[in-house]
């Protein structure tokens, strides 16, 4: 980073790039720079930085290795199963989906030729024509209805059964056309589609030890848990990767990831703890890549249990949470300030008026003390499992400790964390990773049959407006609602949604045409297919 | 004729444990001539081996040679580098250790370790030095000499190890051999034919050599002149003739008087009525799994009755391997027997002693041979007595105490030592403080396995001394196991001689001291007297030797 | 003679075998205990009430857990190994390779830390007392002291990240050429020897110096042997059953325990595959790579014991 | 060994500087662990530092760790987790094995095949992965983690105090006890204990350290202490990020660790020695 331009974090760099993904003209941007305290003439050197991928010319060949985080014997081919990060850079890289989403957030169509609907709720998919699966046959609208109709089958195990189960039927048109019936109209199915769970695979497959898909690499060796090796599809429809290979594996350990980063052995080290940002700063051929997705830890707090069932317990927490803390601190500048509510500033339709409330002991105080609840042991459940919560827990409990309210900080462990405490425990930490669109969120983790409802947030007036929301074609009366909907969640829902944290990929210079994408780090997972090596 | 070892004013330290250094070496001065054999002759802690040791330049560790020389043939062994001692080692002095069975290595053959004193200092091939060591073998009347060899140490016996051992020394040809308690661990009628093959090469070869021993009958039978040790310092050096007949000094008389027989004096209690105490009726017992017939697969004791009468003194006596120890140990129910019955006092004894009765096991206490592994060594002496008062007659506080002193006082143990532990104790006293938590229990019977074979021939006189004390004092019986014929007669009305797990015969001294069976013969007249001609006449039958020793 | 020997082995691996049958049941109720099943933990998130239910009859979870294991302990005894709940895949497919990696890493270890612990737990006991013994024992306890990831990263720090020499990664596969191998093993090979000799050097030298303290070394020193010739002729031979039985302890820590050195450095062995046969509760998986740790310790153990028993002339 | 038979009463203990060395260290941490609460500058939990893994000075003598907090105060607080709860278990796991093992030894047989092959059993499991499995069981509070940790090493403990008790238990005075009618409870602790302490002190010692140590290693695996708190091996793994920068937020709590356990070692190899001359 220059060092010239101070009091400029890496936040602000997000910022623009958040700014730029809107749709932001260079003029607004100039603007915004300058209410950051940057001089003009330094402008052009940040937007060059943030956007610096799109000037390169792409070269072909070499073989890229890139490291992520988590791996085990549960790493899987099977899209509908797909559950780590390591297993959507698979699935990205062998197959396709009907549409998926660029870096600035908007719908493109990917196997699909459109996505269209008159009431949002009988949706025709035309296919693109002459694409071919990696053992040669053509794809064709069977494939789809039998990758869609996977999902709703509960034997298969998919993750996106509760999102899935909105389509009632799926067929075949014919060789080249499918339809889709939802149960209620719903304007975001294409968006919805561009989900990882819903790659196209060939109709009848059960065993997908082989990764047979249409994508831009084949499959060449697979040891789950150990690692995976591709080739470039030569026939790939798109016109095929830059890379001739590509290795994907998970190194645990934060420090040995960077590690194996700084000596070499691979091109990416993915999503790296804030506290090794020094270390790879401080090493020449090296860079950080931030992505700011709208993934973030919350403080949940169950409204149907005690002590969340007094509402000025929760008002206190959201008092009491030092938001600027978490960012600078445990996060080192490499989150947003968030105000309580899922939609980020990623998203299109995030609420920039409504703004977050302000670290005050004092308030936060009376509203403990009107609950009645001074000087009482609130056990507070955190783990390892939701990105950064243990640091989070300890902040909360020291604040707390200077206002004498007691919170019993329990860790336990991260496996099994999300089956046994997740939504159980009256005051416990979640993670919830980016969802394309505010009516998965809401529908997901706030509706009051959310099959997510951390909070146990019940109101029938949300409802409403959500399925109202869901039907509407028309993008600014959306807008509206989804701005009102954010506000009632900051204000009345018991998550605590301090910050949202930014991935950090860090790369080595040799790799180029990285760029930030809404669905997550590493170019929403696909980056294999755009990247290439700077020799 | 100039002296092939000369030690002038040598001086040994020893560390304590503190880090003080304490002489136990206190300026000797000795001679030895080329083929002359010198016996070191002193009770344990006498420095007889440190001495001996030091003619090879070598002190155990934590001692150190500290003052004056010893030179043997010319050189000061004190003054040469250690590469140079080991030059002497072996090839010019040569040492046979007390316990050849614990001085060969276990895990290597025998003849490997006879010539390697040849390859270390490359004297010959290895072949010459095997064939060298075959005639060794024989010339020291080992069986089967060109086999035995190729054997692993716990694959001979004893008697054998101890001349291989001797093999081991002589086969450099040295000028000195240094012989360190070579038979004490010996039966005495295996000792004879070593003492007999020792003598034999070493007057052939004209070999000079140093004997260490506490045993004055064994060093009348091969030394030519007698050094008598006590504490570090030389108290009488003479011929061996002259010390025998005319001692000058007065320790020196004290160990000869330790031979003299002493009478048994009539038992008090042998006025009383007679009344059989223990009774064993065809006791088996033995080691090893279970056989069909009930009975252990190796029996060492086979059959054996006996009967005791209250206030009277039974000895068991035998060699290594006869069974008496066994015999001790199921009476006193540790080995519980397979078969037989055993009746204490007119009541019936359960074979294994987790069966008998608190009472029972008070009224019969055993005493082992071994001071120092029955003593526990963490506990103080008044621990180790004050339990027995306690745990038999409850006795606490004051009591107690009072009682510990009582005991101290009748085994003639200084007060002082009350709180020291066992490695604070001489052998002597430790064997008292063995004998007193007997005592504690206030038994009828107290089973005496091998309990002076530790000590010192004075020492042991004088615990036999203390037993026949108490007895007269609290009419005790014993059962007083030993190989120690003078031992037994000593104290025993009646004595048991036990071969191969059987009882051989029965003698009561008073009567006849005449045995009858022909091994009980060969086992009496195997111990060696004090006259210095007694080895060269005495006169076995072949085939009886070959019968009963296995050595 | 040889059937006492015989007798003596075959007690050994009878009891080597009772102790697997504890182990396998000690595993069973263990992993029985653990909250949370295969399904809900590989529906993570997902794992809505019905979505389980699901996959839990999908796949056969809904049996009795006592069944399931009878099953499993059953098949092992034909040699079969079960499936993976996870994947479906065999589970000795999975060990397979991870197992032959960490044989291999074992292996290397062995090669490297026996000698080295050897040679200075020897010496060491040679020179007892001395400047050379003090700066061992220190070094050794200063070792043991360092935890095991502090001495890996170091290790990765200084060769790879800064000297550029090794990598930082170790995998076990696209091997050509024997330097290659070196290059490859040295990080964990280099961290796994400290981590494993402290307590092997610690050993060798105690039981070194026991068997000095006997007659028949003395012996020898009277017989004119150098110190050297004392201790490597006569002392060691008779050392070499707890010698035997240290470096059986020692070695058992590489079948089994070396996660932090497989996490660091990416080695996939059959560690890191039952951490994540925990957290994913595939128990087919934990109770045979439980049984692959046990086996693996037994071997070792039992080895020692017969070397112990064919090294003692007495018994042999 | 040649000595004179004549004696001294014993005269006290004989301590060498080395043990006292160690001795020392170990008082100081001791000390440390039990005032922590009221010598440390800044709670545990207080981000002080904009900065992280910041260097030493005057505001902050050890720095700071990863997200700025004092490290001092962690390091004062990590004496208590690290000392306490290797302590407490290194005790469970010496005293119960040893307990075992002694009794095995004694009563032989049946009691103790069984026992030695179910030990041998719990020991072939690797101490990360049964850490692994009983944290996932039960969670791992402060009491879990002592007793798993204890229970970890009472295999070793075990065969260790059963090898020194089987020699023990041939001696005469053993033999002695069991005629005279006495329990197993007085041979195992009264005859055969006081024989073989030393060596299982030393024994002690050693799996003292390899208690901090499989607690550092536990924490590599997110198990251990809960948060605010850390201890020392924790500390070390939380801020190894910081070791490419030499940062005193994982060098110090690394120098702790050794100096604690190189002392307890030092301490043990050279127990004050209670002198007993033998001679004047």
């Amino acid at each position: 980073m220059n060092d010239k331009i101070t009091n400029w974090t890496a936040s602000d760099d997000a910022m623009i790039e958040n700014a730029i993904r809107r749709g932001a003209s260079r003029r607004e941007l100039l603007t915004m720079m300058l209410a950051g305290g940057v001089a003009a003439s330094m402008g052009g050197l940040i937007l060059g930085r943030a956007s610096n991928a799109v000037a390169a010319t792409p070269k072909s060949g070499g073989a890229l290795k890139a490291a992520g985080w988590s791996s085990s014997t549960a790493d899987t081919l099977d899209p509908a199963k797909a559950s780590l990060s390591t297993d959507y850079v698979r699935c990205c890289a062998l197959y396709n989906r009907l549409t998926f989403l660029d870096q600035a957030g908007t719908v493109q169509m990917e196997l699909a030729e459109s996505v269209k609907s008159g009431d949002a709720k009988v949706w025709t998919v035309k296919l693109r024509s002459g694409v071919t699966f990696h053992d040669g046959k053509t794809l064709s609208s069977k494939d789809v209805v039998f990758s869609l109709k996977r999902h709703l089958d509960p034997a298969v195990g998919s993750k996106v059964n509760a999102i899935a189960k909105q389509i009632t039927d799926v067929k075949d048109l014919d060789a080249l056309t499918v339809e889709i019936t939802l149960a209620n109209p719903n304007a975001d199915l294409p968006t919805i589609l561009s989900q990882h769970h819903f790659m196209i695979v060939q109709d009848g497959t059960t065993d997908f030890s082989k990764g047979i898909g249409t994508g831009a690499f084949k499959m060449e060796t697979f040891q789950p848990g150990v690692k995976s090796i591709f080739t470039k599809n030569p026939n790939y429809f798109k016109g095929g990767a830059h890379v001739d290979s590509f290795e994907f594996f998970a190194i645990s350990d934060d420090n040995a990831r960077v590690n194996a980063l700084l000596s070499g052995d691979i091109h990416l080290a993915a999503s790296i703890k804030p506290r090794s940002m020094k270390l790879v700063e401080s090493q020449p051929g090296f860079a950080l890549s931030q992505t700011t997705s709208g993934n973030y830890t919350d403080l949940n707090i169950r409204l149907d249990l005690a002590p969340g069932d007094k509402a000025d317990f929760v008002a206190g927490m959201k008092y009491l949470i030092n938001r600027q803390q978490i960012q600078k601190s445990v996060l080192r500048g490499l989150a947003e300030i968030a105000n309580d509510q899922p939609v980020s500033p990623a998203s299109a339709y995030h609420n920039a008026d409504l703004k977050p409330k302000g670290y005050d002991p004092d308030k936060a105080k009376f509203h403990f003390q009107k609950a009645g609840l001074i000087g009482q042991s609130i056990p507070m459940i955190t783990s390892e499992a939701p990105t950064s919560a243990v640091e989070m827990a300890t902040i909360v409990q020291q604040s707390g400790s200077e206002i004498g309210m007691k919170f019993d900080v329990q860790r336990v462990p991260s496996d099994g964390y999300w089956s046994n405490y997740w939504l159980k425990a009256p005051v416990h930490f979640g993670n919830i990773n980016p969802r394309p669109t505010p009516d998965i969120l809401f529908s997901l983790l706030y509706a009051s049959n959310a099959p997510w409802n951390e909070s146990q947030y019940k109101s029938e007036k949300f409802d409403k407006m959500l399925v109202e929301a869901r039907g509407l074609l028309d993008e600014n009366k959306r807008k509206e609602i989804y701005n009102q909907m954010q506000v009632m969640i900051s204000e009345e829902a018991g998550t605590v949604i301090p910050v949202y944290i930014s991935n950090v990929d860090a790369i080595s210079a040799k790799l180029k045409g990285l760029e930030a994408n809404p669905l997550g780090g590493m170019m929403g997972y696909a980056f294999a297919e755009y990247v290439w090596l700077d020799a | 004729m100039a002296n092939l070892v000369e030690i002038r004013d040598l001086k040994v330290e020893a560390k304590t444990d503190s880090g003080r250094r304490i002489e136990i070496i206190k300026g000797i001065d000795l001679d030895i001539a080329p083929g002359e054999i010198v016996a070191l002759i002193g009770e344990s802690g006498s420095g007889k081996t440190t001495i001996a040791l030091t003619i090879m330049g070598y002190a155990r560790p934590g001692c150190r040679i500290s003052g004056g020389s010893v030179t043997v043939a010319g050189k000061d062994m004190v003054a040469l580098s250690e590469r140079q001692r080991a030059n002497v080692r072996g090839l010019e002095v040569s040492y046979v250790p007390q316990s050849a069975a614990a001085a060969f290595n276990p895990s290597k053959r025998i003849i490997d370790q006879v010539i390697e004193v040849t390859r270390i200092h490359q004297l010959m091939p290895p072949a010459e030095a095997r064939e060298k060591a075959v005639s060794l073998f024989r010339a020291l009347s080992l069986p089967d000499p060109d086999g035995i060899g190729n054997r692993y140490p716990h694959q001979v016996s004893g008697g054998q190890l101890q001349r291989l051992a001797a093999a081991m020394a002589l086969i450099s040809d040295p000028k000195l051999v240094i012989f360190d308690e070579p038979t004490t661990a010996l039966d005495v009628t295996t000792q004879i034919e070593v003492l007999r093959a020792f003598k034999a090469v070493m007057k052939k070869s004209g070999i000079a050599g140093v004997y260490v021993s506490h045993d004055l009958a064994v060093v009348a039978q091969i030394a030519d002149r007698i050094v008598v040790l006590r504490g570090g310092e030389v108290q009488e050096v003479a011929g061996t003739n002259e010390i025998l007949a005319d001692a000058k000094h007065p320790y020196t008389r004290e160990l000869l008087s330790a031979f003299e027989p002493k009478p048994r004096g009539e038992s008090i209690v042998a006025a009383l009525e007679r009344k059989p105490l223990l009774q064993v009726n065809g006791l088996i017992a033995g080691y090893g799994p279970v056989q069909p017939d009930g009975l252990p697969l190796v029996k060492a004791v086979q059959e054996a009755s006996l009967s005791l009468e209250r206030g009277r003194n039974l000895g068991i006596i035998g060699e290594s391997g006869c069974g008496k120890s066994t015999l001790a140990r199921s009476i006193a129910g540790i080995l519980p027997a397979s078969a037989g019955q055993l009746t204490l006092d007119g009541r019936e004894l359960a074979p294994s002693a987790r069966q008998r009765s608190r009472e029972q096991l008070r009224e019969l206490q055993i005493v082992f041979q071994h001071a120092d592994t029955s003593l526990n060594p963490a506990k103080s002496i008044e621990e180790i007595l004050g339990r027995p008062l306690k745990f038999y007659h409850g006795m606490k506080g004051k009591a107690r105490d009072t009682r510990i002193d009582e005991l101290m006082d009748m085994v003639r143990l200084p007060k002082a030592l009350r709180s020291r532990t066992p490695a604070e104790l001489s052998g002597g006293q430790k064997q008292r403080v063995n004998f007193a938590r007997a005592l504690a229990a206030e038994p009828k019977l107290i089973v005496c396995d091998e309990i002076t074979s530790a000590l010192d021939t004075v020492v042991a006189a004088a615990v036999i001394d203390l037993l026949k004390e108490m007895q007269r004092e609290l009419s005790l019986s014993y059962i007083f196991i030993s190989h120690d014929l003078s031992v037994v007669e000593a104290i025993c009305d009646e004595i048991v001689v036990m071969y191969n797990g059987r009882k051989v015969e029965e003698i009561t001294p008073a009567i006849s001291k005449v045995p009858q069976h022909p091994y009980s013969k060969l086992l009496f007249s195997s111990v060696p007297k004090l006259d210095p001609s007694w080895l060269d006449r005495l006169e076995r039958d072949p085939e009886l030797v070959k019968t009963y020793v296995q050595g | 003679m040889r059937n006492y020997v015989l007798g003596l082995i075959t007690n050994r691996l009878g009891s080597a075998a009772l102790t697997l049958l504890i182990v396998s049941f000690a595993v069973f109720f263990a992993t029985a205990m653990l909250p949370g099943d295969t399904a809900t933990i590989l529906l993570g998130q997902a794992a809505t009430p019905e979505a389980v239910a699901g996959l839990r009859a999908a796949m056969h979870l809904d049996e009795p857990a006592f069944f399931r294991f009878a099953r499993w302990l059953f098949g092992l005894l034909q040699g079969d190994l079960g499936t993976s709940y996870v994947n479906n895949v065999p589970v000795a497919e999975l060990i397979g390779a991870r197992f032959v990696n960490t044989m291999r890493l074992a292996g290397i270890v062995t090669l490297f830390a026996v000698p080295l612990s050897l040679t200075l737990g020897i010496t060491a006991a040679m020179f007892r007392g001395s400047v050379y013994d003090r700066i061992v024992t220190v070094l050794t306890i200063g070792v043991i002291s360092v935890p095991e990831f502090m001495i890996a990263t170091s290790a990765v720090l200084l060769f790879s990240v800064y000297l550029k020499w090794l990598p930082a990664l170790s995998f076990a596969s696209d091997v050509t050429s024997f330097w290659q191998v070196l290059k490859i093993y040295a990080m964990p090979v280099i961290t796994l020897t400290f981590v494993v000799s402290a307590q092997m050097i610690r050993m060798t030298r105690a039981a070194v110096i026991d068997t000095i303290n006997t007659p028949y070394v003395e012996a020898a020193i009277l017989k004119g042997a150098s110190r050297r010739r004392a201790v490597l002729v006569h002392a060691l031979p008779n050392a070499v059953g707890p010698i035997a039985n240290a470096i059986a302890l020692s070695l058992s820590y590489l079948v089994g325990g070396v996660i932090i050195v497989e996490t660091i450095f990416n080695y996939p062995g059959i560690a890191k595959l039952m951490v994540d046969g925990v957290s994913t509760r595939d128990l087919p998986l934990i109770q045979s790579c439980a049984i692959i740790f046990c086996i693996g310790y037994l071997a070792l153990i039992t080895f020692a014991d017969i070397v112990a028993i064919l090294a003692n002339p007495r018994v042999r | 060994m040649t000595t004179s038979t004549t004696m001294s009463r014993s005269t006290g203990y004989r301590f060498s500087w080395i043990g006292m060395i160690g001795f020392a260290i170990i008082l100081f941490w001791a000390i440390i662990a039990f005032l922590a609460p009221h010598i440390i500058p800044y709670p545990v939990g207080e981000i002080v530092d904009e900065d992280y893994f910041g260097p030493m000075s005057s505001k902050l003598l050890l720095g700071s760790d990863y997200l700025g907090r004092d490290m001092l105060s962690r390091i004062i607080m990590g004496a208590r987790y690290t000392v306490g709860i290797s302590l407490a278990a290194v005790c469970l796991a010496c005293f119960s094995g040893a307990a075992l093992g002694m009794a095995a030894a004694v009563i032989g047989g049946w009691f103790d095949t069984v026992l030695s092959r179910f030990l041998d059993a719990l020991n072939s499991i690797p101490s990360k992965l049964s850490g692994l499995v009983v944290a996932a069981a039960v969670g791992s509070s402060l009491p879990v983690l002592i007793i798993m940790l204890g229970v970890i090493y009472i295999p070793g403990a075990y065969r260790f105090a059963r090898s020194l008790a089987v020699n023990v238990n041939t001696m005469d005075y053993i033999t002695v006890a069991r005629t005279r009618g006495e329990g197993i409870p007085y041979v195992v602790f009264s005859e055969i204990l006081p024989n073989i302490i030393g060596p299982l002190l030393a024994d002690f010692g050693i799996r003292f350290v390899f208690i901090v140590l499989l607690l550092s290693g536990l924490s590599f695996l997110g198990l251990g202490v809960q948060p605010p708190y850390a201890d020392w091996g924790a500390l070390v793994h939380e801020n190894i990020g910081g070791l490419p920068f030499g940062a005193p937020a994982v060098i110090v709590p690394s120098l702790a660790i050794a100096s604690l356990t190189i002392s307890v070692n030092l301490l043990i190899d050279n127990l004050p020695k209670k002198i007993r001359d033998r001679s004047a």
